[in-house]
């Protein structure tokens, strides 16, 4: 008798694969590790702590060696010991803890920025080059990366277990997180939150390039028109440079390098524009009102799609004289029917005009 | 709701006090100042006083729920445990309230 | 055997004194009785202050976050109507307080007729929110597939927010009204939810009181039905302001 | 190894004729019963049911995961037999599973009372609980809901298509039948305590379940409206959830966890008043520290209401809101501390005996501070945000609730199982079940500490297949676990006819239940204690001794 081949071959494989952690290949990962780790050893001295009294205690005290027990009231000296060293305990974790916490959900201001959209039951990519990819993500090691996330339906949720990050998508609103990849390889992409029948099936691969395969990777797999491209052409085929024109009698304010000032609100409390911002800005305009502008802009809730948005947002976000926008209007006609160049490997993802205008 | 263990009856099983009746005179005020409670609430919300005009109105049910609470209700008369539970109540209701709307005030603090 | 918890008599009862026909059998007194009742239904009120707190965290969030379609749906209420119904709810309230003083003092009479007119007072309050009600639906005011923001993109086309000197509002926030509906009739919908209930109780109560009930001294129910009522009471306190009377003047 | 156990003469001693049981007879008299004890019987028959309908379903769980695809079912119906797995255990059985028994059964008689301070409410309870569970199986039989335990909108409001609406309102019934029972613990409490039976007389086990049942009142009714407000959204389309009306599904969030938060301290609290009883007993020592863990339930029952966003912390709430939930769940941490090492120093110069109650009651200590510190794991913000919705939670609170609380729900059943029968359990296999859980235990999810680590996410149907190794031990496990739960059910059904007669107090505990026959009568008490005796009065008890209690039916 022994063990069944199939279990015996299990066994080997794990002893031979054993691991409880995963990989580290973001900057971050070593740091959360390190208090992983912390926490790991006071739990066992916590545990073994209590696992060695009750088990001394049983032993000395059993009723074979003492038949009978002891009184005690209590000791206010060590029940404070006890309150007092694991409070102490876990408030070092708690400092530790958010200080990373902080860390990872606070992108450096020189990150390249990755917009992804989430939706049952895929995750899409668009890089600001233009490159799409669906359950799939590109990216250069020693590069910090922020993605900018957002859902289309219910929530998700885009974890990278080997980087040690994690963020919710969620729907109507954009959420950040930020990591530096370190070492070159394919990681777990994994839908964590539950959001339907095939949330286990919205997995994907990260794919950490060096920095030269990134750049093939990105010349090869693009469509040749850019986030802020494809936006120019949503700007003015949804005629948004009918007013947003830079114009001194234009009816709306200039977008030239609003990304990342301070508004006033017409209700005199200021706002940083930032990605958020925007979005809210084309889909509510009318609960964010610029002060000096009378509240005429229309909403665009429903005419634009979340890729339509996140392109919007990115040509504003690039948007750093009104000359591009005064191109525009010349020739707003034509550019909707700028022909494509044929997409790379951006997973057959259509290829209309201005992608993002919502189909009806 | 966690302090009343301090002031216990020890003999809670035989609460033996007699019951204190509120009568129609009482009920008779407060009844009047609700009226006028209500009529202040009405007008106040006509008059332009910026951030002020919800803070005044919510203030007027406040004392409004209160007198209620006292006399009608009874909770004057009432032991302490009463009052305290009452109190609890509010407590907890606070919490809900308020430590669901710390997020969503300070959301607009920083860029998350 | 003295002073501990030992079963040692045969005594299942310990029918030595004679109480009330009302006493049930494991209080020892009947105030022992009326404290845990009352107790019992203030913490009943307390399950009902955090039923409602639900409601008002969002109604504080929303308000917040879409002031202006707040202050347009609240114009679509009618001033009028809403305070005459906090005037019939406060009435009924002071008349359930007479109620509960007539039981306590004895006074058949005082109490039937207390309960009658909280009984009419009551049923008038569901009557005009049942108006009310029905305004809002012709005016596919209702949250859902029907509902319709023209009185508020158009505010010309609607008396009520024409009265008001509503100016049109953008399509988005005016979207934001539904937001505001729907939070008016979950939380008038829920109190009105109440009211029923309590009529229903009330109907009940009256029914025993004019057949000469509650003359013994046994009144734990009326008294436990008024704090319920001016619970309800408090409740709409608290609804009056907060949807009709957002920002009256403009 | 010696006992306490000191039964009665078996060739002479019988079970009273006259108790809780024989005092009436057929089926409408347990119907209509207005007995806590009956009540009790009622609740434990109805949740054990629920705990096999449960058990069955992570048992499929458990075998759909033996290989990494999703190959014994499709991944719809995956979703549905672990939500169906989380709503049962959860709501029909881990929350009323020891305050509707054990609770209802000796809280009255702990505190010297003839009864609940409402009977009719207490039944009132248990249909309103059967409602809930009846509606959760009808919607389980036609069609299932695959929302997870968690109903997240918008998913459950616009994107799933199952039967959220008859099991959000299962739910809502069934809270109402849990508010009801915390309602009457809390009354009866303050109201119904016998002469001389102060606060600090009361049974750790009391106070336990006063905390929980603050708990259960003030948080319950969110959950309530919450649900409502789901149901109204599903049915009439109203917008307060739904972001594309400008709804924020975070606050569905918000409101969910105020309630779900303390309710998973419903769950533990009362396992830890059983703790309490069940330690102090077995080591004929008054608990170390008595104050400290009294107070230190109702810390964790007020702080309990402060902490719930540690459930959200990567979904989108303030990050400064972050910290303060943070450092909030710290603190709720402490208390817990505090009575795993009351417990442990209750040990302490006593003279212990290792009955099975106790052996549950050394699991509990032990599972629990495990499951209880990588909560803590989760609570530091950081390394939440890697851990979270992985199998780490998974094994976090299975720690907690299987671990913990059922350990803690059998070491009580056994505790009480001769004053709630008159009989004892078969001692020998009683002690191995013990053994045999918790072996079992370690073995189903240990591993999922070690899967969470690796990041496998929670509720996949199919994953990654290096994950398979962890997986296939993780169903071992549960397989020895099952048949851990299965002897208990069989030697329990087999004790009511074949088991020792008990007697009164056959382990010489001091609490009032003792002192009364077993099984009880209807009434309890003859006569209304007078208790001049202090609370875990050994001494006392000694004392009692010469007058050996005798039984009245
Ligand atoms: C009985 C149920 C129960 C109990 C008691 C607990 C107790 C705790 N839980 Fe748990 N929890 C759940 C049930 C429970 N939990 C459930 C069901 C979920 C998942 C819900 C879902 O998403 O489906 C969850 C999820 C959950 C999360 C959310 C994770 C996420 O979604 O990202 C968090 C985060 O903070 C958390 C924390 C805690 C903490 C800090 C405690 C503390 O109260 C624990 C305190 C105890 C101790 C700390 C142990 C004793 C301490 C010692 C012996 C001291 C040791 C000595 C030294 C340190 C020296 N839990
Ligand atoms: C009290 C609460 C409780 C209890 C006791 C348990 C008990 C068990 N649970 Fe459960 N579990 C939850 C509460 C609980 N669980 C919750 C809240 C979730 C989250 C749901 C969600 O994500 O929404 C969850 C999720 C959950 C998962 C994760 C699913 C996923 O995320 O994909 C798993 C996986 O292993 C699991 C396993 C188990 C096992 C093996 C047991 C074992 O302890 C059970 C052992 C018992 C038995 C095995 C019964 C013995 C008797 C029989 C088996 C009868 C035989 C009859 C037939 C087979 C017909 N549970
Ligand atoms: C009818 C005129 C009009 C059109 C068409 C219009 N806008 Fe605007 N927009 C305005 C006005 C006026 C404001 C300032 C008042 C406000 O914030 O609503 C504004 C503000 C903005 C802002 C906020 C920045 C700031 O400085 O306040 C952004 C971003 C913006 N518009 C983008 C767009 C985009 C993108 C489109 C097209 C999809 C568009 N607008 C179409 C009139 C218009
Ligand atoms: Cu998307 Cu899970
Ligand atoms: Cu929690």
């Amino acid at each position: 008798m022994g063990l069944s081949p199939v279990l015996w071959q299990f066994l080997v494989k794990w002893m031979v694969n054993f691991a409880i952690i995963p990989p580290e290949a973001s900057k971050i990962a070593s740091q959360v590790d390190a208090l992983l780790v912390f926490m790991t050893l006071v739990s066992l001295v916590g545990l073994v702590l209590v696992g060695l009294l009750v088990t001394a205690f049983s032993i000395l005290y059993r009723r074979d060696r003492n038949p009978v027990a002891t009184q005690i009231e209590g000791s206010t000296l060590l029940e404070a010991t006890w309150t007092i060293i694991p409070l102490g305990l876990f408030l070092v974790m708690f400092v530790w803890g958010s200080v990373l916490y902080f860390r990872i959900y606070t992108p450096p201001p020189n990150a390249m920025n990755i917009y992804v959209v989430g939706k049952q039951w895929m995750w899409k990519a668009e890089h600001p080059g233009g490159q799409h990819e669906i359950n799939s993500l590109h990216i250069p090691i020693g590069k910090p990366i922020q993605l900018t996330l957002i859902s289309q339906d219910v929530f998700h949720s885009f974890s990278i277990p080997a980087f040690r990050v994690k963020r919710e998508a969620i729907p109507g609103r954009y959420t950040t997180v930020w990591f530096e990849a370190t070492t070159p390889g394919t990681y777990h992409l994994f839908c964590t939150q539950y959001c339907g029948t095939q949330h286990s099936g919205m997995i994907g691969d990260i794919v950490v390039l060096t920095p030269e395969n990134y750049k093939k990777w990105l010349d090869s797999s693009t469509s040749g028109v850019s986030l802020a491209q494809n936006g120019e052409r949503l700007f003015a085929s949804l005629s948004c440079n009918a007013c947003h024109n830079g114009q001194p009698d234009s009816r709306g304010p200039s977008l030239a390098n609003v990304y990342g000032s301070r508004l006033t609100l017409a209700s005199g409390s200021p706002v940083l524009v930032d990605e958020a911002y925007l979005r809210q800005a084309i889909l509510n305009p009318s609960a964010h009102i610029t002060q000096g502008y009378a509240p005429i802009m229309p909403t665009y809730q429903g005419q634009v799609s979340e890729e339509g948005l996140i392109s919007l947002v990115e040509y504003i976000k690039n948007l750093s004289s009104n000359y591009r926008v005064q191109q525009t209007l010349n020739t707003t006609e034509l550019l909707p029917e700028q022909p494509d160049k044929v997409p790379g490997k951006t997973n057959g993802a259509p290829s209309a005009g201005a992608q993002g205008v919502a189909k009806p | 709701m966690s302090e009343e263990f301090q002031n216990h009856d020890p003999n809670s099983g035989h609460t033996e006090t007699e019951q204190h009746i509120v009568g129609p005179a009482t009920y008779g005020i407060i009844f009047a100042a609700l009226l006028v409670g209500t009529a202040l609430t009405i007008g106040a919300s006509y008059l332009e006083m910026g951030a002020w005009n919800p803070v005044v109105a919510i203030l007027i049910a406040c004392i409004k729920a209160t007198l209620v609470v006292l006399f009608f209700m009874h909770i004057k008369y009432s032991s302490k445990l009463m009052k305290l539970t009452v109190g609890a109540g509010l407590f907890t209701f606070l919490i809900l309230v308020g430590m669901s709307l710390s997020d969503y005030i300070s959301r607009a603090w920083g860029q998350w | 055997m003295d002073s501990h918890a030992v079963a040692t008599t045969a005594d299942a009862h310990g029918h030595e004194h004679d109480h009330p026909a009302y006493l049930r059998h494991h209080f020892v007194s009947y105030e022992q009785q009326t404290e845990t009742a009352s107790f019992g239904m203030w913490l009943f009120l307390l399950t009902e202050i955090m039923f409602f707190g639900g409601l008002f965290t969002a109604y504080l969030i929303y308000r917040n976050w879409y002031y202006p379609a707040f202050v347009a749906g609240s114009h679509q209420l009618s001033i009028t109507l809403g305070s005459f119904n906090t005037l019939l709810l406060i009435t009924s309230s002071f008349t359930m307080a007479m109620g509960v003083w007539s039981a306590e003092t004895k006074r058949h009479k005082g109490l039937v007729w207390s309960l009658i007119a909280t009984l009419i007072l009551g049923i008038g309050f569901l009557g005009i929110k049942t108006v009310e009600y029905k305004e809002k639906w012709e005016k596919h005011h209702i949250p859902g597939d029907t509902f319709s923001v023209q009185s508020f993109v158009n505010p010309s086309s609607d008396a009520e927010a024409k009265a008001a000197g509503d100016k049109p509002m953008g399509l988005d926030m005016a979207r934001k009204t539904e937001v505001y509906f729907s939070l008016y009739f979950a939380m008038t919908g829920m109190h009105a939810l109440h009211m029923i209930i309590g009529i229903a109780l009330l109907c009940g109560m009256l029914f025993k009181a004019v057949r000469g009930g509650y003359m013994d001294g046994n009144i734990a129910f009326v008294e436990n039905f008024g704090l319920y009522w001016h619970f309800v009471d408090i409740v709409w306190i608290f609804l009056f302001p907060l949807l009709y009377l957002i920002s009256r003047h403009q | 190894m010696s006992t306490i156990v000191s039964l009665p003469d078996q060739s002479t001693a019988r079970v009273p004729k006259r108790n809780y049981l024989t005092n009436e007879n057929g089926l409408l008299s347990w119907l209509l019963t207005g007995d806590h004890k009956r009540i009790a019987i009622l609740y434990l028959i109805s949740i054990t049911f629920f705990f096999f309908i449960g058990g069955a379903l992570a048992g499929v769980i458990r075998l759909e995961l033996l290989t990494p695809q999703s190959d014994l079912m499709a991944a719809d119906t995956y979703n549905k037999v672990f939500t169906m797995h989380g709503v049962v255990m959860i709501f029909l059985f881990l929350v009323p599973s020891v305050p509707a028994t054990l609770g209802n059964f000796l809280i009255p008689i702990m505190i010297g009372a003839k009864d609940l301070a409402f009977p009719k409410i207490n039944l009132l309870s248990w249909y309103l609980y059967l409602a809930g569970g009846a509606m959760t199986l009808a919607a389980m039989i036609t069609g299932g809901v695959d929302t997870g335990w968690t109903f997240t909108t918008p998913m459950s409001t616009h994107f799933s298509n199952t039967n959220v609406i008859t099991t959000g309102l299962a739910i809502f019934v069934a809270g109402f039948s849990s508010i009801f029972t915390g309602l009457n613990f809390i009354v009866t409490v303050h109201r119904m305590r016998a002469p001389g039976m102060t606060w600090f007389k009361l049974p750790l086990f009391v106070w336990a379940h006063y905390a929980a049942s603050i708990l259960m009142v003030l948080g319950t009714p969110v959950l309530a409206i919450t649900l409502v407000l789901v149901v109204l959204e599903r049915t009439i389309g109203i917008g307060v959830f739904d972001p594309t009306k400008g709804g924020d599904p975070i606050l569905f969030q918000h409101l969910f966890w105020f309630y779900s938060h303390p309710a998973v301290y419903i769950m533990i609290l009362p396992g830890m008043g059983v703790i309490s009883e069940v330690i102090s007993t077995f080591s004929r020592k008054r608990v170390f520290g008595y104050t400290a863990v009294a107070f230190s339930s109702v810390a964790i029952a007020v702080f309990g209401f402060f902490v719930w966003a540690h459930h959200m912390f990567i979904m989108g709430v303030s990050n400064y809101a972050v910290l303060v939930f943070s450092l909030l769940t710290m603190l709720v941490a402490v208390p817990s501390a505090i009575k795993i090492f009351n417990w442990a120093f209750t040990l302490y110069k006593g003279s212990i005996t290792f009955e099975t109650p106790m052996l549950y009651a050394f699991g509990f200590m032990g599972l629990f501070t495990i499951g209880g510190l990588t909560g803590v794991f989760l609570g530091t913000s950081g390394t939440d945000i890697h851990l979270t919705e992985t199998y780490f939670i998974v094994a976090h609170f299975h720690f907690v609730m299987v671990g913990g609380m059922l350990m803690a729900f059998l070491s009580g059943i056994h505790f009480w199982w001769p004053k709630m029968t008159g009989r004892m359990y078969p001692e020998k296999i009683s002690q191995l079940a013990a053994v045999v859980t918790f072996i079992g235990f370690n073995f189903t999810f240990f591993p999922q500490f070690l899967l969470g680590m690796l990041g496998m996410p929670r509720r996949y149907a199919a994953y990654p297949a290096e994950f398979q190794v962890l997986n296939v031990f993780s169903t071992a496990g549960a397989s020895i676990l099952g048949v851990g739960y299965l002897l208990p059910m069989i030697y329990l059904v087999w004790s009511l006819k074949y088991g020792a007669i008990a007697g009164a107090n056959p382990w010489q505990a001091t609490g009032l239940e003792w002192q009364i026959q077993s099984p009880p009568l209807t009434e309890n008490f003859t006569t209304i204690p007078v208790v001049t005796q202090d609370v875990y009065d050994y001494e006392w008890l000694e004392r009692q001794k010469e007058h050996e209690v005798t039984h009245v039916g």
